[in-house]
C-alpha cells in the first residue's frame, strides 16, 4: 500500500464492504452488531501502510477498516458478519470478535481500551524473541478514558518497545460527544512518560501514512513507541440502526464533504480510478456471494475451540 | 406470593419499573444521583433512565468517561461523604474491570470504619441482545460470594420497582443485577405511594406441592410457563424467585424443597460454580432425607455466548429445557 | 494415590517446587518469559523466583510497574506472537484488576481466532500472613466458572511443580493458584527427569472406605491430618485432592463420594458460592441414592479475613474443624 | 498546622508514633505488617496543613504519617496497630485499613492505586452536595503504574473537582527502584490533560505547604485539581522486617541527614522545640499506655460490620 492507487483501493474497498453490509443489516441478514467505520478509511489504510504480515495490529469494536487494511479477507470478514459458518469465527462471533494471527491481525473487541494491554504484550513478544516487527494499536478516543491506556504507555515508554499507538479520534464516542470524555489535548499524552505524540489529519491517508510509518520505522529500529492522534469523523450511528438522530446535520455534512476517499481519488488517473473500482466491485459481489452461499451457523456451532484438546 | 389483589396495579415494562424508581427516589432524597456511561443525555443504551437528566439536572444525573474504576469510586468515595449513589455500569461484563473498587473497597468499607456506604451499582446481564461473549455474561455467583456487598437480581417488574427503591434506602453497598433480557417484559406493579420490596426476601411466584423450582432471571417467567403447562397433566410445581441472592433467603428456598422433596435450580448461567450450585449445596445439606430425586440445574451450557441473537438463545435455557428437567427430577 | 515408591524422592518446600519447575521449564524452551513485579532482582516478594533473572536475564525475567492490566495483558498479547509467557499477579486479590484480561480477553481468544495461546498466570492466595483482608482472599470459584480458562489449585510441593511444567506446556491459559500459607511446607518430589502431573486429574491423597473428604490448598494437609486421627478411633476417610478445579475431574470425586456414602468438603473460602457447593452440587446430582448422611462444608465463616495472624489463622478451618465435621456427617 | 511549631509538632509526632510502633514490631507485639514513611513526614504535614476536618484525605498502605497529620488520635492508632480492641477497626485491620470518615480520614488501604478513585468520589461528592469542602489525594509514585490514577485525573480535569493529587514519590516501589516503574516526569503527567502540576522538595514541609495549600484554595474555589509531586525518601524498609538490603548506603545516608524534621526544628527556637518534644514524649508515652491497656482483640472480632443491620 506503498502507492496512492494501492491506498485508495484498500480505503474503496473498506467503504463498499461496510456499504454492503449495511445494506445486508437494512435486510435483517446481519445477527450481530455493526459498528460502521465509513468515514474514517484513511485512518486504517494509513495506519497500515508501513506493516508487513508479521506486524501486529490490535483493533476496536469499530475495525472492519483494520482488518481490511491488514489483509483480512473480504468474502470471510462477511460471512462472520452474516452468521455463516465460513466467517472467520464460524460466524458465531460478529465483527467485534474478528482474531487472525496469522496475518498478524490479533484482533477487533468488545471491551473499550482492552487492545490496549494486548498490543503491549505483541510488542513485548517481538523484543522478548528479538523480532524486527511492530504492534500498531488503533483505539477510539473514548478508550482514552480507560486507565488500561496508560498502563500501556507507561510500560510501552520504560520498554521502549516497538509498539505505535494509533488514536482514532472521530470525535464521538458511543452517544456522547468527545468533550464529556477527554480533557485536554490527546497526542499530547505521551509527552510526560518521555514519549513523542503527534496530531495528522485523520482524513488524508497519506498524512496518516507518514506519521504511523515515520513511528513504525522509530519502533522497528527499537527506538521506542510513539503516539498519533488521527483526527477524523464517523459519519453514522454508533453501531448501524442509531440514527445519532441528537447530532447537527451541518457537522455531519461539513464531515462528509472532506471524505477521504474522494480526496485520493483526485489524486489518481480517472481512469486508473475507476478501474479500482470495478475491481473492488467484481470483488465485494463475490465476496457476498461466498458470504452468502455459506451455510448459517447453527446452534452446534457454539461449542467447538474452548481448549485446545477438545478443538 | 406477593398479594396486590387489594391495590390497583399497572403492567409496566421492567424498564420502566426501574425508571420510575429512580425517578421517585430522586424525588424523595436529594443525596441520589445516578453516574454512568451514557446515562445522561442518550438516557442510557437502552433507555432505561431517559428524562432523569432533565429532572434533575447533570450534577445528578452524570454522564462520565469510560473509566469503570473510577465510576464505582465515584459510588464509594461519593456514600463516604454524604452521597447515596446509583452508578451505573452498562454491561454486567464491565464490571469485571471495576471488581477491585467493588470488592476490596465498597464491600469492606464498612468493616473498617464502622460507617454507612449506601451506593447502589446498577448494572445488566445476560443475553437478549446481538451483544456476544463480552457483553451477556451472567457472573452473579461472583459477587454473591463477597462479605459485606449485597446482591439483587429481581425478574418481573414490580420486584425491580420495589428492590430499586429499597437497595437505593439499603446503608450497604447494593450490586443491582437487571437482565437485559426482561427489559421489554411486561408486569403488573402495585400503584401505590411506596412501593418497597424488602432485600433478602425470596417470594413464592406460584405454589405448587410436587416439586420446586428455583429461578432467576429470565428463568422465573419461564419456569411460571414451564409450571403451567405441567399443570395441565397433574404436576403441581411450585416456583420460587430468590430475588436476592446475598442474602440468600435460605429458609424460604430449604422450606419449599422440603414440602415438594424435589428440585429444579433454573438459570440462564453456566451450571458449575454458579447460584445453581448453592441451591443444590443447600438442598442436600439441609434437606437430604426430604430429597426424593436428584435435583436438576437448568442452566446454559458452558460455552461462550455467541454473538447472532438465535444463537445466543440456543443456548439460553428455554421453557421447554425447564419442562424436560421437571419431567426428569419427576420419574 | 501418586505412586511415588520406586522413584527417589526430595523433601522440598512448595516455593522450590515452583521455583524448579520454573528453572526447568525456562531451560528447556526460550519462549518461556516470567513477567511480573518484584520477580526479577528482588525475586518475588516471597522469595519464590529468586536466581532467575541472573540465570535468564532481564528479557526473559522481567520487573514491571504496578500495572496488573498490562501485565496479563503481556501474557495476552506475548502468547499471541509466539511466547509461553508466565505472568505472575503477586496476590490473587489483585488478579481481581486483570479480570477483563482473564477472562474477556484470555479465556475468549482462541473461541474466536482458533489459536493457541499458551499462558500461565501465577498467583498466590489465602490467608497465611499478616496481609488482610485485601490480600488474603479465595475465590477460585469465580475463575472456575469461565469457560476457556484452567484453573489449577495445587497443594502438596510435587503436585505443584509437576503441575506448574504441565501447565507451561498447555496451550490454553491456565491459572494457576499457589497456596501462601503453603509456601514453607515440605513434601517430597520425585527426582525424575521430566515430572509431569496432568491437569484435571484429581488425587487420591489417603484411601479410605467411611467417608470422603474433597479438599484443596492447606486443607488437604489438614484434612490427612484429621484422617490420621480418626483412623485411630477406626474411622476411614478418604482424601480427594482435585488439584485442578476446572477442568474438574468429576468421575474421580463421584467414584469416591459413591463409595464411601459420606462427604466432606474443606477449604480455605468461604462456603456460599464457592468450590464447596459445587462439590455438594455435584454429589446430590450424581449420587443421591448413595449419600448416608447430608454432606458438610468445611469453609471460613463468610466474614472479612483480619490482618492479625492469630486472628485470621482462627478464621481459617483447621484439623479440628475437619475433624468436627466427619464426626457430624458419621454420625 | 499553619505555624512552624504546628508543623513540627505533629512531624515530630508521626516520627516518634512510628519509631515507638518499630520498637513494637521488633518485640512482636504488631500482629500486621508495618509500613514506615519515616523521612517522608514533610509530605503528610504539609499536605494537610491548609486542610479543615470536613475536608477529605485518602491515603494509602503508608499512611500513619497521612492519618496523624489528618488529626487520627495517636492512642487509637496505636491500638489498632497493636491488634486491640481500642483500635480504630477494633484491632482486625491494622495501618492499612484505618478509615475514620467523620474526621475526613476516608481510609489507607492495601490496594496500591486504589485510593484515586475514591478521592475522586469524595471531590464529586462536594461538588454535587455544593460543599465547598476539598478531597487530597496521598499516592505513591508507584501508583502512578495503576490505570486508576489516569482515569481519576482526566475525570477530575472535565469536571473540575476539587481535588490536588500528592504524589509521594520516594523513589523506590516495593522492592524495586522508581526506575522500573515511572517513563518521564511525574509532575507533568496532568498537563496534557490541561492539569498544572508542580515538583516539590517533599523534605521540606513549608514547600509542601505553599503547594498543595495554593492547589486546595484552588480547588476550593472551584477552579479545578492540581497535581503536586512531593520528592521525599523513604527511609526503611518496604515493610519493618525487610532490610532492603539491596539498597545503596550512602544515598540512605545522603537522604537521613536531609531529614525533613532537623530543617523544620532549627527554625525554631531551641526551647520551644525542645517543649514540643517533650510534650510529644508524653503523648506518646500515654497513647502506648493506652493501646497496651486495651485487651488483645480476640477470635470474636472478626464478625461485626459486615452489613448495616447486623452491625
Ligand atoms: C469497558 C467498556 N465500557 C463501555 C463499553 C460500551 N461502549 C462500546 S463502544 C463505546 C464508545 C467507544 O468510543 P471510542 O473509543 O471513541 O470509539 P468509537 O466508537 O468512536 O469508534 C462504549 C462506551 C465497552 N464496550 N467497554
Ligand atoms: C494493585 C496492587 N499491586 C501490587 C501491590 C503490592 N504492593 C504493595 S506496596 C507496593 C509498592 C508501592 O509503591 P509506591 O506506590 O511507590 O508506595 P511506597 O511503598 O513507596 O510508599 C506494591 C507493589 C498492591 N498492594 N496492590
Ligand atoms: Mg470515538
Ligand atoms: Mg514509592
Amino acid at each position: 500500500m506503498g502507492t496512492t492507487a494501492g491506498r485508495y483501493r484498500v480505503m474503496r474497498l473498506s467503504r463498499r464492504f461496510e456499504e454492503t453490509m449495511h445494506d445486508q443489516f437494512g435486510d435483517g441478514q446481519v445477527p450481530g452488531p455493526l459498528h460502521l467505520s465509513i468515514g474514517q478509511e484513511a485512518v486504517a489504510v494509513g495506519g497500515c501502510a508501513g506493516l508487513r504480515t508479521s506486524d501486529a495490529v490490535i483493533s476496536t469494536h469499530r475495525g472492519h477498516h483494520h482488518c481490511l487494511a491488514k489483509g483480512a479477507r473480504p468474502d470471510r470478514m462477511m460471512a462472520e458478519l452474516l452468521g455463516r459458518t465460513a466467517g472467520y469465527s464460524g460466524g458465531r462471533g460478529g465483527s467485534m470478535h474478528i482474531s487472525i494471527p496469522d496475518i498478524g491481525l490479533i484482533g477487533t473487541n468488545g471491551i473499550v481500551g482492552a487492545g490496549l494491554p494486548i498490543a503491549t504484550g505483541c510488542a513485548y513478544g517481538f523484543q522478548a524473541q528479538a523480532r524486527d516487527d511492530v504492534a500498531v494499536c488503533f483505539f477510539g478516543e473514548g478508550a482514552t478514558g480507560t486507565g488500561a491506556f496508560y498502563e500501556a504507555i507507561n510500560i510501552a515508554a520504560l520498554w521502549k518497545l516497538p509498539l505505535v499507538f494509533v488514536c482514532e479520534n472521530n470525535q464521538i464516542v458511543e452517544l456522547t460527544p468527545q468533550e464529556v470524555h477527554v480533557a485536554g489535548e490527546l497526542w499530547r499524552r505521551g509527552e510526560s512518560h518521555g514519549m513523542p505524540g503527534v496530531r495528522v489529519d485523520g482524513n488524508d491517508v497519506d498524512a496518516v501514512a507518514d506519521a504511523v510509518g515515520a513511528a513504525v520505522v522509530r519502533a522497528r529500529a527499537g527506538d521506542g513507541p510513539t503516539l498519533v492522534e488521527a483526527v477524523t469523523y464517523r459519519w453514522f450511528g454508533h453501531y448501524a440502526g442509531d440514527r445519532a438522530a441528537w447530532r447537527v446535520e451541518e457537522e455531519v455534512q461539513q464531515w462528509r464533504e472532506r471524505d477521504p476517499l474522494i480526496r485520493t481519488r483526485a489524486a489518481l488517473p480517472a481512469e486508473q480510478a475507476d478501474a479500482i473500482d470495478e475491481g473492488i466491485e467484481e470483488l465485494i459481489g463475490s465476496a457476498l456471494a461466498f458470504a452468502q452461499q455459506s451455510p448459517v451457523a447453527g446452534p452446534e456451532a457454539i461449542f467447538p475451540n474452548h481448549y485446545a484438546s477438545a478443538s | 406470593m406477593t398479594t396486590t389483589t387489594d391495590v390497583p396495579t399497572r403492567a409496566l415494562k421492567v424498564w420502566q419499573g426501574i425508571n420510575q424508581a429512580l425517578v421517585e427516589e430522586m424525588e424523595r432524597d436529594e443525596r441520589v444521583v445516578l453516574v454512568g456511561e451514557d446515562v445522561g443525555r442518550p438516557g442510557g443504551p437502552y433507555g432505561v433512565t431517559r428524562g432523569l437528566r432533565d429532572k434533575f439536572g447533570d450534577l445528578r444525573v452524570r454522564d462520565t468517561p469510560i473509566s469503570e474504576q473510577v465510576l464505582v469510586g465515584l459510588g464509594v468515595g461519593g456514600a463516604a461523604v454524604g452521597l447515596r449513589p446509583v452508578i451505573e455500569i452498562m454491561f454486567f461484563d464491565f464490571a469485571m474491570i471495576a471488581m477491585d473498587q467493588i470488592v476490596n473497597q465498597a464491600a469492606k468499607f464498612r468493616y473498617f470504619s464502622g460507617h454507612d456506604l449506601p451506593l447502589v451499582i446498577r448494572t445488566m446481564a445476560g443475553a437478549g441482545g446481538p451483544n456476544g461473549a463480552q457483553h451477556s455474561q451472567n457472573f452473579e455467583a461472583w459477587y454473591s460470594a463477597v462479605p459485606g456487598l449485597k446482591v439483587v437480581m429481581p425478574s418481573q417488574a414490580a420486584d425491580t420497582k420495589g428492590l430499586l427503591k429499597s437497595a437505593i434506602r439499603d446503608d450497604d453497598p447494593v450490586l443491582f443485577i437487571e437482565t437485559l433480557g426482561l427489559y421489554t417484559t411486561r408486569h403488573d406493579v402495585p400503584q401505590v405511594d411506596e412501593y418497597l420490596v424488602p432485600i433478602g426476601v425470596a417470594d413464592i411466584k406460584r405454589e405448587g406441592s410436587d416439586l420446586t423450582v428455583v429461578a432467576t432471571g429470565r428463568l422465573v417467567d419461564r419456569s411460571l410457563e414451564a409450571a403451567a403447562q405441567l399443570a395441565e397433566e397433574g404436576i403441581s410445581v411450585e416456583v420460587v424467585d430468590p430475588r436476592t441472592l446475598q442474602p440468600l433467603d435460605t429458609e424460604a428456598i430449604t422450606a419449599s424443597i422440603r414440602k415438594t422433596g424435589r428440585l429444579v435450580v433454573a438459570q440462564e448461567a453456566t451450571a458449575q460454580y454458579s447460584f445453581a450450585s448453592e441451591i443444590c449445596a443447600l438442598a442436600v445439606e439441609e434437606c437430604l432425607s426430604e430429597l426424593k430425586a436428584p435435583p436438576v440445574r437448568v442452566a446454559s451450557p458452558f460455552v461462550n455466548v455467541p454473538t447472532p441473537v438465535p444463537l445466543a438463545e440456543s443456548r439460553a435455557p428455554g421453557v421447554d429445557d425447564v419442562v424436560a428437567a421437571i419431567r426428569k427430577a419427576m420419574a
